[in-house]
């Protein structure tokens, strides 16, 4: 049970697929403008997440190496369609939203990188326990950064159409926040934020500017 | 004759600059980020994007037209259909060249596996395919020339992308930056300046 | 629930599985081409999604670089310290070989050294040096930007307080990417010496040793004291600098305490302490008492006296 | 951790069976989520059409060839449906391209030509700016009124909104490609409008 959790987590900090890994970035930044969208979405990723690692690491010893990655998507795209046609049917102010990026969760680096990385190699419970890990570390990332903008771009925080927190409507929101180039840039200083609260906590985040970060220091 | 010439030009144009897919649709930022760093692995992987790019947007032409479109399946099926297209014909084109070309792999070849994960070849092989994938629900449905072209605009618009931010990369490496700042966060925000220019072209022309 | 509609779904979707997987068969078969093992033994072990985060291109680009040493085992991220292991393990990289020869950085100046004038440019010595060939005052010294740090494709080179690059003995192959990468590599800055043990120069220079005291405290003034107190006549003062003859130097020491400057260092793998931390403190290094002329073999036997 | 053997039949077996089983999944959520996805649809549509065309009470599509006609008519701006909506004249939704992209938008025009209303169902325009195509009070409802038979001299009388021309008159463009539709379309369809 402890590897379990300690799977868990680490898919929360010290792997986090947006903020160390930086894998997973399309969808991040161009759903993150509602609160909304980027709660469902990471819902829907997690669910994509977990639910392929389980099949593939449930049939792990039956996939043959050579032709293991067509059948990873398969599996990874069946369960994204399920979500595209439930969200379509059930949530469609959501849906109009999120639009193009659901689909493309298929091809999110997170979820075939996790499958391939871990899915393929682990029990059944463990791949469950990094596809949670990994979900909610990158739903958490993409939900921070979604109230952040939202909040300041709009002045309000809608979900589900009732008005959350709202700015007195005077509140004329800084436009590029909610534009592309805004998302980066706040993304940037996201990074930076995580990368000095992680270093602030004794674990050195080791980031050889040639190579790639790797964490060193405590144990988790 | 020539406006048909026209209308492909400004097809291509339109897709490789006004809609840039990485800077401005924001569609594969994974590679852009993770290749980037080194201008040489940009060059291979621009050139091997270009190449699978267009390969794999006729693949997936011909399987709507011929195969999910007349059987009518093509509304649910369309996201497993076209990834494995593309995995497969990627997987394929990487052991060919492997085998039959061994220089052109060692330069181009070993981007290619790089390729299936890269959410700009599966949304770009599907907008020139399927009707009403752009989210506006608009039927594009273009024809076998128009899609290829299409494809050829959103491939050389990324590898275009993909190198000029290599190049500002490789400045960035020694650019006096603060240390918290350093690598990937102030890639961000360099990346946030360069799509601000692309913003400004948006609108004039093409979709 | 139209039963024909299941079907042609399951007709078309196994159509493309069907065609897809056959061409694989196919060419796996018609276009095999032999792989390095080694290669083979690694990729097994890397995660496969060749997601790019390490910079490499694909698995199979990071796999061939570490396996031939261009880039650490702990190269990719996607695996964390899970697939370090395992990739150390395949290559059985533990009982990695000692480097036979080591850089040796000759100058112990950094901040402290005077400089002519205050650069905030691109933080690199390359493109220091191009301006006005660059902000130290000594012609001869280390700029301290980290180019080396940067080429060093093993992170054997760190920076330290005093701006200056140390040398991780343990993690330095000799492949000595960082004196190319050096723009006063070539002349004497950096250079390769044994990596088991020895005395460092900390200065380059061949300026007139007056002139050296004004832009430099921790400089060889070319007093020759060394040479006179070395028993293996293995230091010599050639054109005003001190130049240690690594094959007679025995590391006994006598150079490193009698020296004015305290620009001399013990280093080397088989020093009393480790290379780094005597790196710029002369004598005073703890527990530092200099030998005759016995064979270097400080690390098993006590010091004498 | 040993694997299933990579021979050509292992491969193409184990493909095969995914793809059946992912399509047989697939089917059958589509099944089941295909009617509330038609319902969500029509009811989306119809509550836009019922913005403009408030006195409507049922939809039906025209036939193909008068939406083609229609297509034809509009020239290079996008048509996606056109409705009649009995007595109170037709639904037209049009596709102009904005500053952001194509906008998805539905222009009312009653029986005797007259422009009954304009609603925007989808746009992507920048956000605080184009956007306000949808949120500016009175930029809407400077459509109605405008005479769908001499839809371009009644478009003279246009004020976009300040710092969003592109998007203004990308809606503009909508309306205008309406009128065509309906000046050699629809109003031959023996609707009662004078000439």
């Amino acid at each position: 049970m402890t590897d379990w959790i300690a799977t868990f987590k680490r898919g929360l900090s010290i792997e986090n697929p947006l903020t160390i890994l930086m894998i997973g970035l399309c969808a991040t930044l161009a759903v993150s403008t509602k609160f909304e969208g980027a709660f469902f979405m990471g819902l829907a990723v997690i669910f994509v997440l977990t639910m392929s690692s389980m099949i593939i690491s449930a049939l792990r010893r039956v996939i043959p190496e050579q032709v293991r990655i067509p059948i990873f998507i398969v599996v990874i795209a069946s369960f994204v369609t399920i979500v595209d046609l439930t969200m379509h049917a059930f949530l469609p102010p959501v849906y109009n939203f999120l639009g193009v990026w659901i689909p493309l969760i298929v091809v999110n680096c997170v979820i075939l990188g996790r499958a391939e990385a871990f899915a393929y190699h682990n029990s059944v419970s463990l791949a469950v326990a990094d596809g949670l890990g990994m979900g909610t570390g990158y739903s958490f990332v993409i939900i921070v950064l979604a109230t952040f903008r939202e909040f300041v771009g709009s002045g309000e925080i809608v979900f589900m159409n009732q008005r959350i927190v709202a700015l007195p409507p005077s509140y004329q929101g800084p436009g590029i926040v909610l534009l592309f180039p805004g998302a980066f840039i706040i993304f940037g200083f996201m990074i930076a934020g995580a990368r000095w609260v992680t270093e602030r906590q004794g674990r050195r985040v080791v980031e050889t500017s040639k190579h790639c970060t790797i964490e060193e220091g405590r144990a988790l | 004759m020539i406006d048909m010439l026209r209308n492909l030009a400004l097809l291509f144009i339109g897709a490789a600059l006004v809609n840039n897919i990485l800077l401005t649709r924001f569609i594969g930022l994974c590679p852009f980020f993770g290749v980037s760093s080194a201008m040489e692995t940009s060059v291979g992987m621009a050139g091997a994007v270009v190449f699978v790019m267009t390969l794999a947007s006729s693949a997936t032409w011909v399987f709507w037209n011929v195969l999910l479109e007349p059987l009518g399946v093509g509304d649910f099926l369309y996201i497993p259909a076209f990834i494995l297209v593309i995995a497969a014909l990627v997987q394929f084109v990487e052991m060919y060249l492997r085998k039959a070309m061994p220089g052109l792999y060692r330069a181009m070849g070993i981007y290619l596996p790089l390729i299936t994960t890269n959410c700009a070849v599966l949304a770009a092989a599907t907008e020139a395919v399927k009707p009403g994938f752009f989210k506006m629900n608009i039927a594009y449905g273009f024809g076998f020339g128009e899609a290829v072209v299409y494809t050829l605009g959103v491939a050389v618009g990324f590898g275009f992308a993909l190198i000029s931010f290599a190049a500002l990369r490789e400045r960035l490496d020694v650019a006096p930056v603060p240390k918290i700042m350093r690598g990937a966060p102030m890639a961000f925000v360099t990346a946030g300046l360069l799509s601000l220019g692309y913003v400004g072209l948006s609108g004039m022309f093409g979709i | 629930m139209e039963l024909d509609l299941v079907l042609k779904a399951v007709v078309a979707l196994s159509a493309i599985g069907i065609v897809a997987s056959a061409a694989l068969a196919a060419a796996s078969r018609k276009f095999y081409v032999e792989v390095d093992p080694r290669v083979e033994a690694v990729l097994a072990s890397l995660p496969g999604a060749n997601c790019g985060a390490c910079g490499n291109p694909s698995c199979f680009g990071a796999a061939e670089a570490i396996v031939e040493e261009k880039i650490p085992i702990t190269a990719c991220t996607a695996g964390g310290q899970a697939v370090a292991d395992a990739v150390a393990a395949v290559l059985g990289v533990e009982a990695c070989a000692v480097a036979a020869n080591v850089s040796l950085r000759h100058c112990g100046g950094g901040r402290a050294a005077s400089r002519t004038y205050d650069y905030s440019g691109l933080q690199s010595c390359a493109s220091v040096a191009r301006l006005a060939g660059g902000d130290l005052t000594c012609p001869y010294g280390c700029f301290g930007y980290g180019d080396c740090m940067k080429a060093c494709p093993f992170d054997a080179i760190a920076m330290d307080h005093r701006g200056l690059p140390v040398v991780d003995l343990d993690k330095c192959t000799g492949c000595e990417a960082c004196v190319a990468e050096c723009p006063r590599g070539r002349i004497g800055l950096l250079a390769m010496v044994p990596s088991e043990g020895a005395v460092a120069v900390r200065c380059n220079s061949h300026d007139k040793p007056k002139g050296r005291k004004a832009y430099c405290s921790m400089c060889c003034i070319a007093c020759k004291k060394c040479e006179k107190a070395c028993p293996a006549d293995a230091i010599h003062v050639e054109n005003l600098n001190a130049v240690v003859d690594y094959d007679k130097c025995t590391g006994c020491g006598q150079c490193v305490a009698v020296c004015p400057q305290e620009c001399i260092d013990l280093t080397g793998r088989d020093a009393m302490v480790s290379s780094a931390l005597a790196d710029g403190r002369g004598p005073k290094v703890d527990g530092f008492v200099p030998r005759e002329t016995t064979r270097l073999d400080f690390a098993e036997e006590e010091p004498s006296e | 951790m040993d694997r299933a053997p990579s021979t050509p039949t292992s491969m193409v077996l184990s493909v095969l069976v995914t793809c059946v089983v992912a399509s047989a999944a697939l089917t059958f959520t589509y099944e089941m989520t295909r009617e509330r996805i038609a319902e969500q649809e029509r009811v989306a549509r119809e509550k836009a059409l019922k913005d403009v065309l408030p006195a409507a009470t049922e939809f039906t599509a025209v036939d193909a060839n008068v939406l083609s006609a229609a297509e034809e008519a509009a020239g290079d701006t996008q048509v996606a449906a056109v409705f009649d909506a009995g007595e109170s004249g037709w639904g037209i939704l049009v596709a102009p391209r904005g500053y952001g992209g194509p906008m998805s938008m539905v222009v009312g025009v009653d029986r005797n030509g007259k422009v009954t209303g304009v609603k925007i169902i989808t746009q992507n325009e920048t956000p605080g700016l184009g956007s306000k195509v949808m949120t500016e009070p009175e930029f809407l409802p400077q459509f109605e009124a405008w005479d769908a038979s001499e839809i371009e001299k009644a478009a003279k009388a246009f004020d976009a909104i300040s710092g969003a021309t592109k998007s203004s008159n990308g809606v503009r463009k909508g309306v205008l490609a309406a009128g065509h539709v309906y000046a050699d379309v629809l109003s031959g369809e023996g609707g009662g409008s004078k000439q």
